[in-house]
């Protein structure tokens, strides 16, 4: 890609700590992270800053950085699994259209009159097996039948939405199941459940790419799909199961979505493709895949959702917002380069 | 030849470069003539690639000047290099897959009118240049991706010859190609250099230096031991000292054979994949080494490609241990015992990007784990015992794996399966681009492993190497098995005379 | 641009904090107190939601005492529920609301009441009436009943007529309701819809669509086409294709269309309006509400919970009256 | 009924390089795309027999076949650019915007009366050099930015069409330039201008990326950007100049569009770059860089418009549309591979 030596430089995966970091595996992923992280953080700090002078209290109060995470749990959720499958070298168009589909069906007529006789968790597991049901078809046509990801995904992305406009006949659906209402809509020790749900979800995607098996494989897989498959990894299915995980992920981003809106339509989710994939990839995440980092994710999601709540604060014109929105993409990315590539090369100690 | 008291084509004075902190040039000087075969020698991480690729506008330096011809030059992109007359054979073959042999030959410097390319022309040149090289079978449409290793190699080289050149620098070209072909490389050498040509020539290959070097150029950790000795007058200890530092005697460890009681370990029979290769049958038992040599393109790789799973055989049948093997599954052999270290290490051996220790623990990271969580301490300190016990440069299992050098990479395919404990091991070109310190490491390794009781297959292009490591070989030509034999019933003659009168028949 | 007023129920406000002033009926162009209001509408991704939003903020140019403050256009639900609760949490004084999904920010919309930020509905109608103070709404059904009417009118007993439907985005409550009245319309003359195609309300969309409907349809008498914004589409299409053996009833009410009808040479005859003027009405609204006043021609002394625009044919004839309040799509 | 799809079949007849062809570059070279296409003349084919049967007459008429053609070629011509894009291992993301900005600069008020005063083609121009300078701006944050081109593009996608909609104040701008329109909408031997244009785009794309140096380095740096800089290719510059021809393409597409819709509006173009890239790829592009096929984007392309048409024709909902239309991209991507693979490999003799 670029010069061969910025390469080298670029950040891998041990800390910029000596071998007394090594020793602590959450310190030691944390500084990684972070340090991959810092001009993301940087930006973020900036729009932070931004947000305060310009509209001062009303932007840095405890009820508006609510509602900034509110806003960025659900994609946030989605963009979690979206960026397992990008570190794997792969990419998922779909998940918008899956997470509309899975708020339709688990908001059908039916399902909710089940979910009232037995249990609200019905709808909840509905929309989870949708989104994973659709995730295993992507990923078998993708890993068993060879098609290329972004077009396998693509054709889902217009599938799924189709199916959902057939199944609700193109109306919405009012979800009226209180206790799934009162949970969704809920909160726990002061923060939302909703915010909580992405909280964890961040958490177990963290773990789960930096200190499992699962994560390892992805990694590989995305680094060099043919070393992997060489050293005995079994590349297809573990690509499937990553395609589930992304699916499954936007169908947990369906249930909150069901919460957030009381209401299924095929219409949700609509371009949340794109968000995710900007977002993992302002993150840091290498789009060829081979390097992810659900923190780079979360904060590229985060300044993304403090930047559209920043706007609305200042009242700018939509079409600016748009132009300057365009600007700190390109910005955020820079920034995240020159901070990545300045970072002292990991030598161990 | 030259002339001893001529202007230097190029000089090169105190050259130094460095990468994100880490010096890898600290001082390198170099003259070389027009007419000459330049060798330029050193140990895997001396710094050759590196030297080169500052000559070549791939690198800038950080210091040090570069004169052509008497001249200051900087080159900062390689259209500048090329443009002076250096021309250069990267040790990475870097030639685009998806283009035809001639495609690749003339790219960046197309057979064009306006822009418009003349392609019967330039297939009519490709055709001509190719039979220089003694290689008129190779079509000039045929897509490279399709080609063996070695014909990369070959449009590699015949890229170089394609422009009007003054220098070509060729960084371990040999290391690819089969005796034969060495010879025909040689002889094209010679053509150039009696053209005026200059050739920077580097392999860890120390008879090849012999044989067509005028001069050599010692580097020791990026700083030159010695320029410009004559190698006529250079012993090969002398060399060696030069470049490691210490003495290396037996290249080749005693041999071990198998106790005559040991149990077969790996068991192919009637082994067949059409259109590649017929018939192969053999067995290995514990601790026995088996060499395949051939010619390259003989389709020795296919055949450990198919043992290994990567490829799905028409007939026959592998046991491991006595248990039949499903054909066609590469976990399913890994998991029988079957390591495969593949020929291309870059492409299929390693992730580039990743540290030193992942790419150790590629096949066994699951072990260092409970219930999918794995212990990443337990994992880097496996991978290390081994990076200690192979003396990997440098010894840091966090290092990416791109920044090592060529023959250090190679010993991380090596110790992926010794942490595996795999009984059967089956190495293509184990020793290529390997210098000859490690070079005998890994031979000592190979053995080593041997001797534990792993059945190993070595494929090698070096015949010597076959015949100097194993204890039973097979000559392959064109996917059939010649002979199944003794290495000490044979010499690298007998193998080549083998194959001259396969073919024929 | 308020063509009539259908006035819903009373609120059964409870009062609390917002006592009725008995606002002078003359007062409500006054300056009051500056009231802030917040707006959030679609993305202006075609021409009808783009003069919404100009309306708008020419409304809120032309009220000194009215601060607006607008969010990023969006069609994402979630996205609209969070710039509301920004609202709320920066307590405007009240809100104006045109939702992408009605439904989906009926809850939003019911939190702001409840924080006593009243609502202002605008077009796509909430699921719960307590959700918004007052709502005001084209009135889709009525359009299309409108369509089919003039059609019946002109092909009047003439039961083998082919008619053509050109609608906007499927998937849109609005546009089903269009269809539903249209088809109902038709019925009641004994014809109805042969093709029907939906557009996507652009003006793009609106040529392929229409260019690939008249290649399969060799014959038409009268077409509807929703929009006059993908209404410019429609009509390059039929140009090009160089037809002309049908009438054209278009909907929304551009300038432009209306243009069209004037000059008496295109197969556009006629268009069924659907203001472009509601959040502009919405904003209006929200101040007399924010500011405790009444509407003036109303002897209520409150302004109604619920305002369906009337959704009037325009024609030739009358087309003077409306082309100066009409949008430029 | 006759087989529509023999004139297209035709050259596929050509045997796959055999030795007599080798020798006639122009025969050997379409038989090569040809046959590497036959997937998809195959599933054109079998459309043109679903319409045929299914709408008789209606379907195939020249008419018909025109209404096809004039609605292909706006994104026709988008996916020329974007194939060239893609071929070289990026992505652009921005093309459909572009075009908005372009047909909206391109129908100012100032423009149509300098357009008027002047010649029409000043009209083209503007729209041209808009498409070009965006395509600029998009290959030198690329090229020397460094920034992954999904990202980078993504951001232009956004602002360009920020910016569309704060010059055109979100309202339609009608083309009133008499000349302008008489041309763009005209005919020329029975066959509309708009088809010409496409035709033309497509012939000079062939030749540009299989005759010229220009064609086989954008291959090139596809397949191996490192071994192209090592050949003396000047990469950076050469992908700037892919984007500028991307952008340049849409700014023919946004002349079409203005001839077509007489409009220029910023919200044309929307979600066209998904469009254009699921053509190319379906056409047999490899996403991942290195092997280009313009013969295959505009068999990708027509496949989609012929999709379309045949819906219409058919009366179908949307919804189904949606879904069917999925199902196609898939089976063609598995046609295509199928017959890619089948193909003799040519290594020679
Ligand atoms: N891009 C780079 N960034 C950082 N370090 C590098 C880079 N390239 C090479 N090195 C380091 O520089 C040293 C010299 O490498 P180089 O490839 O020049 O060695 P070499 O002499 O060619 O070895 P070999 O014989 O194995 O090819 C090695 O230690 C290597 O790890
Ligand atoms: N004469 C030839 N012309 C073109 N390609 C050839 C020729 N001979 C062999 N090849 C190529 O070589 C490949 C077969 O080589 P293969 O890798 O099986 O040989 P090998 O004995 O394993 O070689 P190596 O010693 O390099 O490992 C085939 O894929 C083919 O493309
Ligand atoms: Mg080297
Ligand atoms: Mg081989």
């Amino acid at each position: 890609m670029s010069e061969p030596n910025t390469t080298v430089a670029d950040p891998t995966n041990t800390p910029p700590g000596g071998s007394g970091a090594r020793n602590n595996p959450v310190k030691n992923a944390l500084g990684g992270s972070a340090g991959r992280s810092l001009g993301l953080v940087l930006a973020l700090g900036l729009l932070f800053a931004v947000g305060a002078i310009t509209s001062g209290d009303r932007f840095l109060n405890v009820e508006n950085l609510l509602t900034i995470l509110r806003y960025a749990s659900i994609i946030g959720v989605i963009s979690i699994g979206v960026t397992f499958v990008i570190t794997a070298g792969g990419i998922d168009l779909s998940v918008g259209s899956v997470m509309g589909l899975a708020t339709v069906v688990a908001s059908l007529t039916s399902i909710q009159l089940a979910a009232t006789q037995s249990s609200w968790l019905l709808m909840v597991l509905v929309a989870l097996a949708v989104g994973a049901g659709v995730g295993l078809l992507n990923g078998v046509v993708i890993a068993y039948g060879n098609v290329v990801a972004f077009i396998a995904t693509l054709a889902t992305l217009v599938g799924a939405r189709g199916l959902a406009e057939l199944i609700s006949g193109r109306s919405t659906q009012i979800v009226t199941n209180r206790d799934f209402l009162k949970v969704m809509r809920g909160e726990f020790l002061g923060i939302p459940v909703l915010v909580w749900i992405f909280i964890l979800a961040a958490a177990v995607g963290w773990f789960l790419l930096n200190r499992t098996t699962f994560g390892r494989r992805t990694v590989a897989i995305g680094g060099n799909r043919e070393a992997s498959r060489l050293a005995g990894i079994k590349v297809k299915r573990h690509l499937v199961a990553l395609y589930v995980l992304s699916g499954f992920s936007a169908g947990i981003a369906a249930v909150m979505m069901l919460g957030r809106t009381t209401a299924g339509t095929s219409t949700h989710g609509l371009l949340y493709e794109l968000d995710a994939i900007a977002a993992v990839v302002v993150g840091g995440t290498l789009l060829a895949g081979g390097r992810g980092t659900i923190m780079g994710t979360v904060l590229g999601v985060l300044i993304f959702a403090t930047l559209t709540n920043i706007f609305t604060q200042n009242n700018l014109d939509t079409s600016v917002q748009a132009i300057v929105k365009g600007m700190i993409i390109v910005v955020a990315v820079l920034l995240q380069q020159r901070f990545a590539s300045a970072r002292p090369s990991k030598r161990g100690g | 030849m030259f002339d001893e008291d001529q202007l230097p084509l190029l000089e090169v004075r105190g050259l130094s470069k460095q990468f994100g902190g880490v010096q890898v040039l600290k001082g390198v000087d170099l003259q070389v003539r027009s007419g000459e075969v330049h060798c330029v020698m050193g140990q895997n991480g001396a710094g050759k690639s590196t030297l080169i690729k500052t000559l070549s506008g791939v690198y800038e330096p950080d210091g040090g000047v570069i004169l052509w011809e008497g001249q200051e030059v900087s080159l900062p992109h390689p259209t500048e290099a090329l443009g002076l007359g250096i021309a250069t054979m990267y040790q990475e073959l870097d030639v685009v897959d998806g283009l035809t042999v001639t495609e690749n030959i003339f790219l960046g410097h197309e057979n064009a009118s306006g822009g418009i390319l003349r392609v019967r022309e330039a297939n009519a040149l490709t055709r001509e240049l190719l039979k220089r090289l003694g290689h008129s079978r190779l079509s000039p449409s045929a897509e490279v991706g399709s080609l063996s290793a070695a014909n990369k190699q070959i449009v590699s080289l015949a890229r170089a010859l394609s422009r009007d050149t003054k220098l070509i620098i060729m960084d371990e070209p040999s290391a690819i190609l089969d005796s034969g072909e060495v010879a025909n490389l040689f002889r094209v050498i010679r053509e150039l250099t009696a053209q005026g040509i200059a050739v920077v020539y580097i392999s860890h290959r120390l008879e090849e230096i012999r044989q067509i070097g005028d001069r050599i150029s010692v580097l020791k950790d990026g700083k030159s031991t010695a320029s410009g000795l004559q190698v006529a007058e250079t012993s090969r200890s002398e060399l060696v000292r030069l470049m490691t530092g210490r003495d290396v005697e037996n290249v080749f460890p005693p041999r071990h054979p198998p106790s005559p009681d040991a149990p077969v370990v790996l068991d192919v029979e009637d082994l067949e994949l059409q259109g590649e290769f017929r018939k192969v049958s053999f067995h290995i038992k514990a601790g026995e080494i088996l060499g395949f040599a051939g010619l390259v393109g003989s389709k020795r790789s296919e055949i450990l490609e198919t043992i290994c799973g990567v490829r799905k055989p028409t007939s026959g049948r592998i046991s491991v241990n006595g248990k039949r093997l499903r054909p066609g599954s590469v976990p399913a052999a890994v998991k029988a015992g079957i390591g495969l270290s593949p020929e291309e290490r870059k492409s299929q051996g390693l992730i580039l990007d990743e540290p030193v220790f992942k790419n150790v623990t590629l096949s066994t990271f699951e072990r260092f784990a409970r219930g999918g969580y794995l212990n990443e301490k337990a994992e880097r300190d496996a991978a290390r015992d081994q990076i200690t016990a192979l003396e990997l440069r440098p010894a840091d299992p966090d290092r990416p794996t791109r920044t090592l050098s060529g023959g250090n990479q190679q010993k991380i395919l090596l110790a992926r399966w010794v942490v595996h404990g795999t009984p059967v091991l089956l190495l293509d070109e184990p020793t290529r681009g390997v210098d000859v310190g490690a070079r005998a490491e890994i031979y000592t390794l190979i053995r080593r492993l041997a001797a534990d009781g792993a059945a190993i297959i070595v494929v090698s292009s070096e015949i010597e190497e076959v015949l100097g490591l194993a204890d039973k070989v097979l000559v392959i030509d064109d996917g059939n098995v010649l002979v199944e034999t003794n290495p000490s019933d044979i010499d690298e003659h007998g193998v080549l005379d083998l194959i001259m009168k396969g073919s024929a028949a | 641009a308020v063509g009539a007023l259908v006035t819903g129920c009373t609120p059964g406000d409870e009062g609390g904090d917002s006592q009725p002033t008995n606002a002078s009926v003359e007062g409500n162009e006054a300056e009051g107190d500056t009231v802030v209001i917040g707006f959030s509408g679609p993305a202006a991704d075609h021409g009808w939601l783009g003069a919404i939003n100009s309306a708008a903020l020419a409304a809120a140019e032309d009220l000194p005492d009215v601060e607006l403050r607008v969010a990023e256009g969006t069609n994402d639900a979630n996205l609209q529920i969070s710039q509301v609760e920004q609202f709320i949490n920066d307590g405007v004084d009240a809100i104006v609301l045109l939702p992408t999904d009605g439904a989906a920010l009926t809850q939003v919309a019911t939190q702001a009441t409840e924080a006593g930020i009243p609502v202002i509905n605008v077009d796509r109608e909430f699921s719960s009436p307590s959700a918004a103070r007052a709502t005001v709404l084209g009135d889709n059904y009525g359009m299309g009943v409108s369509a089919g009417n003039y059609i019946c009118e002109k092909l009047g007993g003439n039961n083998d007529a082919v008619v053509a439907e050109i609608a906007g985005v499927d998937s849109l409550p609005l546009t089903q309701d269009r269809s539903r009245g249209f088809a109902d319309a038709l019925e009641s003359c004994g014809l109805d819809v042969d093709n029907r195609v939906a557009a996507d309300f652009t003006i793009a969309g609106g040529e392929a669509t229409t260019s690939q409907l008249l290649s399969a349809a060799p014959k038409i008498d009268a077409i509807w086409n929703h929009d006059d914004d993908q209404g410019i589409g429609v009509l390059a299409a039929i140009d090009n294709a160089g037809r002309d053996e049908f009438f054209m009833v278009g909907g929304a009410g551009s300038a432009n269309a209306m243009r069209e009808i004037q000059s008496g040479e295109s197969v556009l005859e006629a268009t069924v309006i659907y203001p472009s003027t509601q959040a502009a009405d919405g904003i209006r609204l929200a101040r007399l509400i924010a500011q405790d006043k009444a509407m003036s021609d109303l002897v209520e002394v409150e302004v109604p919970k619920r305002i369906v625009l009337n959704a009037p044919v325009v024609t030739q004839e009358n087309v003077e009256q409306y082309l100066p309040t009409a949008f430029e799509s």
